[in-house]
């Protein structure tokens, strides 16, 4: 890893997080409608993995997927664009935020319907697969999704036909206000795996270089055909499941032990520890992901409104 | 009569009855600790405990094959469907597996089921989480389909369906929620099947159910003020059709608009249409007219979405279009 | 051009498109070393193999979901649902996945997807094993809904579904695969979304598709002896809906009788019936019938089973009440 | 156990094995009509089971239902009647062969749709453990049915609420075609159970004594609150799936094989071996049931069909 990859990390993460506090403000003055999933708390895992990935691989997600578009390649304007709703918006404005894709970057997409995009996701691995192309898909969903059946055959399936594609479950404890020991059967959520004789893994979701360390060698092995595996990465969502959530189900001392546990702040001190950045450095970078976002807002607010052709003339490709 | 919103009138009638029946309980995703994702349960887990009020997994097929499992041992389930889209991920239980089992195995099992589902349009959810699929459901033999559009209605149909030996799809809409109006104290039930005159008139028919009675009576003040009196005709449950009131108003007034949240084809008002022709032929003076969502998925932009959904001056004009 | 069944133009049509396009592949539950539950895909894996021809565990949601993926990618998936009643293990995905995904991410996502599946009653199969519930995929648009009643359109038709960028779900009937007809060979091609006149006539208007043509035509045959010339149009898709060819033979004959297999309320009939009021009213001199299933889940028992089920003699005497 | 409770399993195996005889004749005569799941090679699976429950414990099966009914305590009558479709049928003529049900006899059912009765096995557990009742729910399916995912997530939701349940996979080796190798990720079926943290066993299904040994440990088990637990039995079908399998997907040779396992033979020899019984008291045993289901044949075809009303009435309980 060079020096910019590793202020690289930092810029994403920190563009995620500025990016995603200001659509909480428009939020509340009403420029976003519809649910709003921050991702904040959990930066570090999808930068993480994702800043191993190849072009070719395939990245799909669930609805909290503002930061995994960013870590695609999305720009912050299109990803806000679309938030608003707006034409500009990566996907015309018909989205909205668990919506966010761009195929030409590989990425396919925020899904709204919990654990559908599973057998998806094994849909694309085999793509690659019949076409001889060696590359990985990426699944991420939420410890919540590992209940549903969806999840199961689509497992079960990337086992039996030996699928290129990492499973990646972002453990963040709760799917809204369940917590994984009231919802699952095994805390571990990894455990699950096992049952489909699959490999799997854990890994600490606060710390984006352990996080990008464990992406790259499963990445490899996956591309080298050792079929699916399964990594279990163990974070927080620092904000409400969505806005308006009431959080009756979580103590303020168990989100504040959380936050303490900040991944922009622990990799800033590690960044500094390694000698790799100073804090003016790392201080400038927040700069620049300040004024990115504020582009993409102001790009975002200027930007038209979808015409109504962008609805017709796509709900079917042949008409 | 106080006069409440729709959201308490339906915590009031579970309230109730789960007072009332040890045997009536709650499941579905958040109904407990969260008290509800549209609160509808709040207080009901401290009140009632963890065994009265299930918090479950995210499991649809689940939640709906344990209510119908627990239903067949006499207890009387009510299981939440966060929203209706999410009946997609468990259709076969609820049309397949619900609405079938009385019948298949000769009338032996018994399925005092409720089925709680939140449905409806226009808060920028995007295609997958905005639909009103209300029709598909009620096209399956078996299962009863009930959609209030009054707080009094959403109450009292709610006790009769937890009452009930057959098993309830019980659709609420998201966003009727915080309407208010008049609603009976204590044990008031509203016979299930059974559409109703909302609002009398003579000049023509609207028949309507769910959300849009509210649009539809927005549309008939509107009317009366150009001395155009609608009569309105609230269906409140798609299966059984109870297409008397419908067919007795039709007859007076010769001419009949349908307004239903969903898409147009294959949808409610199609079937409304085909009925009022071939029970009251004679009594047509004008095509029955279709107000109906605009047939494409929902889009997430609030202009392009409300544009797709049936407004007050579609309603409007399609009366005007039918006089 | 060759006379060959159903069964055999559905396979020659499959079999053709793969030897076309090395991106069209076949998935589904037993497709590969059983041959097809229907014999549809008979021979298929022994020629095309096992990555061509792959055979899924039961596992509905994934077969669909995992076809979606594939089409993502550029592939040309064929799934097999062994049966349409099995599309309700998988109705997320067929209609709120694959209907969406075009628009709802603004138009990038293309999926060229076919869904074929069995429907049908008639076979003693019991409630669960024989719906026709061909309407209700019809309601959402974002997926086309094709259903043909001869060989030679069930090959057409594939192969334009095949070749198709939009999601499709294909209706085989179970009781039509022996059925015979004349086939052309090779490269035919039927554009999906068109109704055509199956038998010209100047009396009536039946309004038909899949297993009900085979029933329409066999009335209109005593019909004609009693000097009644029915004329007949086949939908063969149900969205997009093509009501030209249906009005334009209402205007010649001013009365219709709708023949589906599927329950009547909330069915295809319905629409049909409220569309010719709407679009061609002033043709009408008799109410629009529909003949369609009972509205019971489906007997096992052979002799009631074939009383609920729409039948020649339900179609002769519906026509002579229009008359 | 007693004399009689040896000989009772005997004869179970018998009326269930000639009982199929006798409906795939009738079945190619046309009298039975729809599909047709034969039980014979596993029949030693359901009596076995079956021969510990009480009559509280609920039982629920797969389309592959005349074995349990019969060992639920249906009559070869009323289920004859039910193939027949007959008034007199369990179902009175509604269901048939795939739908046979008596729930005063605590029989569920058998289900026609690939794993959708274990979410509503749950269920049944669920109102047991609502109402303090101490009672076991069994459910039975096939091995092609742990792949799809109402499995999923009715053995999650079971543990999680520790339902008393006990959930049987009959491993006959094939779904339909399929075998267990090509529909699903591991060959062991029980080590599915892992995923979910749930006790999980394994016994030779052609061996009534073995299956019942290890049913009455788990019945009371799980009586007594240990929650849910999973057992795999091994077996076989030497039939078809259903009438009209072109059988492709197997030797004869490896049928043949199984079929010198049978079930009802290793019993008989069992039962000389032990000295419990003799050839001919076990050939008398086989004559009883030969009659029994002579005369089951005889009910159900001199049976009244069932009239219209039974349809109609029972649509809603409440019309
Ligand atoms: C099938 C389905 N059921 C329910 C929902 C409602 N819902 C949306 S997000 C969510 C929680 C998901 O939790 P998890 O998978 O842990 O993801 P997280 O939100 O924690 O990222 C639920 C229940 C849905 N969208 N789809
Ligand atoms: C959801 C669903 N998909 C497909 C089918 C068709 N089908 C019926 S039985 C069967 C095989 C089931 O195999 P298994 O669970 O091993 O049971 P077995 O027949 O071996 O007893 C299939 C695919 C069905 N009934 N339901
Ligand atoms: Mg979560
Ligand atoms: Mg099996």
């Amino acid at each position: 890893m060079e020096k910019s990859d590793y202020l690289n990390l930092f810029h994403q993460m920190v563009v995620i997080r500025r990016l995603e506090e200001r659509a909480a403000e428009l939020y509340q003055q009403g420029k976003i409608g519809g649910f709003l999933h921050l991702y904040i708390g959990q930066e570090a895992v999808s930068t993480g993995l994702i800043s191993v990935r190849r072009p070719e691989d395939r990245i799909i997600t669930a609805y909290r997927d503002h930061g995994v578009a960013i870590n695609c390649g999305l720009s912050a304007k299109e990803v806000m664009a679309e938030l608003l709703g707006k034409a500009t918006g990566c996907s015309q404005g018909m989205g909205g935020s668990m919506h966010m894709a761009d195929v030409k970057k590989n990425f396919w997409g925020g899904h709204a319907i919990v654990g559908a995009h599973l057998p998806i996701a094994a849909g694309l691995a085999l793509g690659d697969l019949y076409q001889n192309q060696k590359a990985v898909t990426m699944c991420m969903f939420g410890d919540g999704a590992t209940n549903i059946g969806y999840f199961h055959e689509a497992l079960n399936l990337s086992k039996v036909w030996n699928l290129p594609i990492l499973w990646v479950c972002e453990n963040n404890q709760y799917g809204m206000g369940t917590s994984v020991e009231r919802a699952s059967a095994v805390s571990d959520i990894r455990q699950k795996a096992d049952g489909y004789a699959m490999k799997n893994h854990q890994v600490d979701g606060m710390d984006v270089l352990k996080v990008r360390e464990m992406a790259a060698k499963l990445f490899e092995e996956i591309r080298a055909g050792s079929g699916p595996q399964f990594l279990e990465v163990d974070t927080y969502r620092f904000r409400g499941h969505s806005m308006g959530d009431p959080e009756r189900y979580r103590s303020s001392d168990e989100v504040h032990r959380w936050q303490e546990n900040d991944p922009i702040g622990i990799y800033h001190k590690k960044l500094v520890e390694m000698q790799m950045a100073g804090d003016a450095e790392l201080n400038h970078q927040v700069d620049l992901a300040e004024q990115e976002v504020s582009e993409a807002v102001a790009f975002a607010e200027t930007s038209p409104e979808p015409t109504v052709d962008v609805v017709f003339n796509n709900v079917y490709v042949e008409n | 009569m106080a006069r409440i919103t729709m959201r308490e009138a339906i915590s009031q009638a579970l309230w109730e009855e789960m007072e009332r029946d040890p045997k009536v309980f709650i499941l579905g995703e958040e109904v407990g600790v969260w008290g509800g994702t549209y609160a509808v349960t709040k207080g009901f887990y401290d009140h009632f405990g963890a065994d009265r009020v299930r918090d479950t997994p995210i499991a649809e097929a689940a939640i709906i094959g344990g209510a119908i499992g627990a239903a067949l041992t006499g207890l009387r389930p009510v299981a939440e469907l966060m929203t209706i889209n999410f009946a997609f991920s468990a259709f076969d239980h609820i049309v397949n597996q619900a609405a079938k089992m009385h019948m298949m195995f000769g009338g032996q099992m018994v399925l005092p089921l409720v089925i709680r589902a939140v449905g409806g349009g226009g808060r920028q959810l995007g295609a997958t989480h905005s639909q009103t699929p209300d029709a598909i459901f009620a096209h399956f033999p078996g299962l009863k389909v009930v959609a209030p559009g009054t707080p009094a209605d959403a109450k009292g149909l709610l006790k009769a369906a937890i009452r009930s030996q057959d098993p309830i799809l019980f659709i609420e809409h998201a966003t009727l929620y915080q309407t208010r109006g008049e609603v009976p104290e204590g044990d008031y039930i509203v016979p299930i099947g059974k559409s109703t005159v909302a609002r009398p008139g003579k000049d023509v028919t609207i028949v309507t159910y769910s959300k849009m009675l509210e649009i539809s009576l927005k549309a008939a003040e509107a009317l009366a003020k150009e001395g155009i009196e609608a009569e309105i005709v609230d269906l409140r449950s798609l299966r059984p059709l109870d297409m008397d009131p419908v067919i007795e108003s039709f007859k007076k007034t010769n001419r009949a608009v349908v307004v239903e949240e969903g898409w147009k084809s294959f949808g409610v008002g199609s079937e409304i249409a085909a009925r009022i022709y071939e029970e009251a032929f004679d009594y047509v003076d004008a095509p029955v007219k279709r107000v109906a969502q605009t047939e494409v998925p929902l889009p997430y932009n609030h202009t392009l979405e409300q544009m797709m959904l049936p407004k007050v001056e579609d309603v409007i004009s399609a009366v005007k279009e039918v006089l």
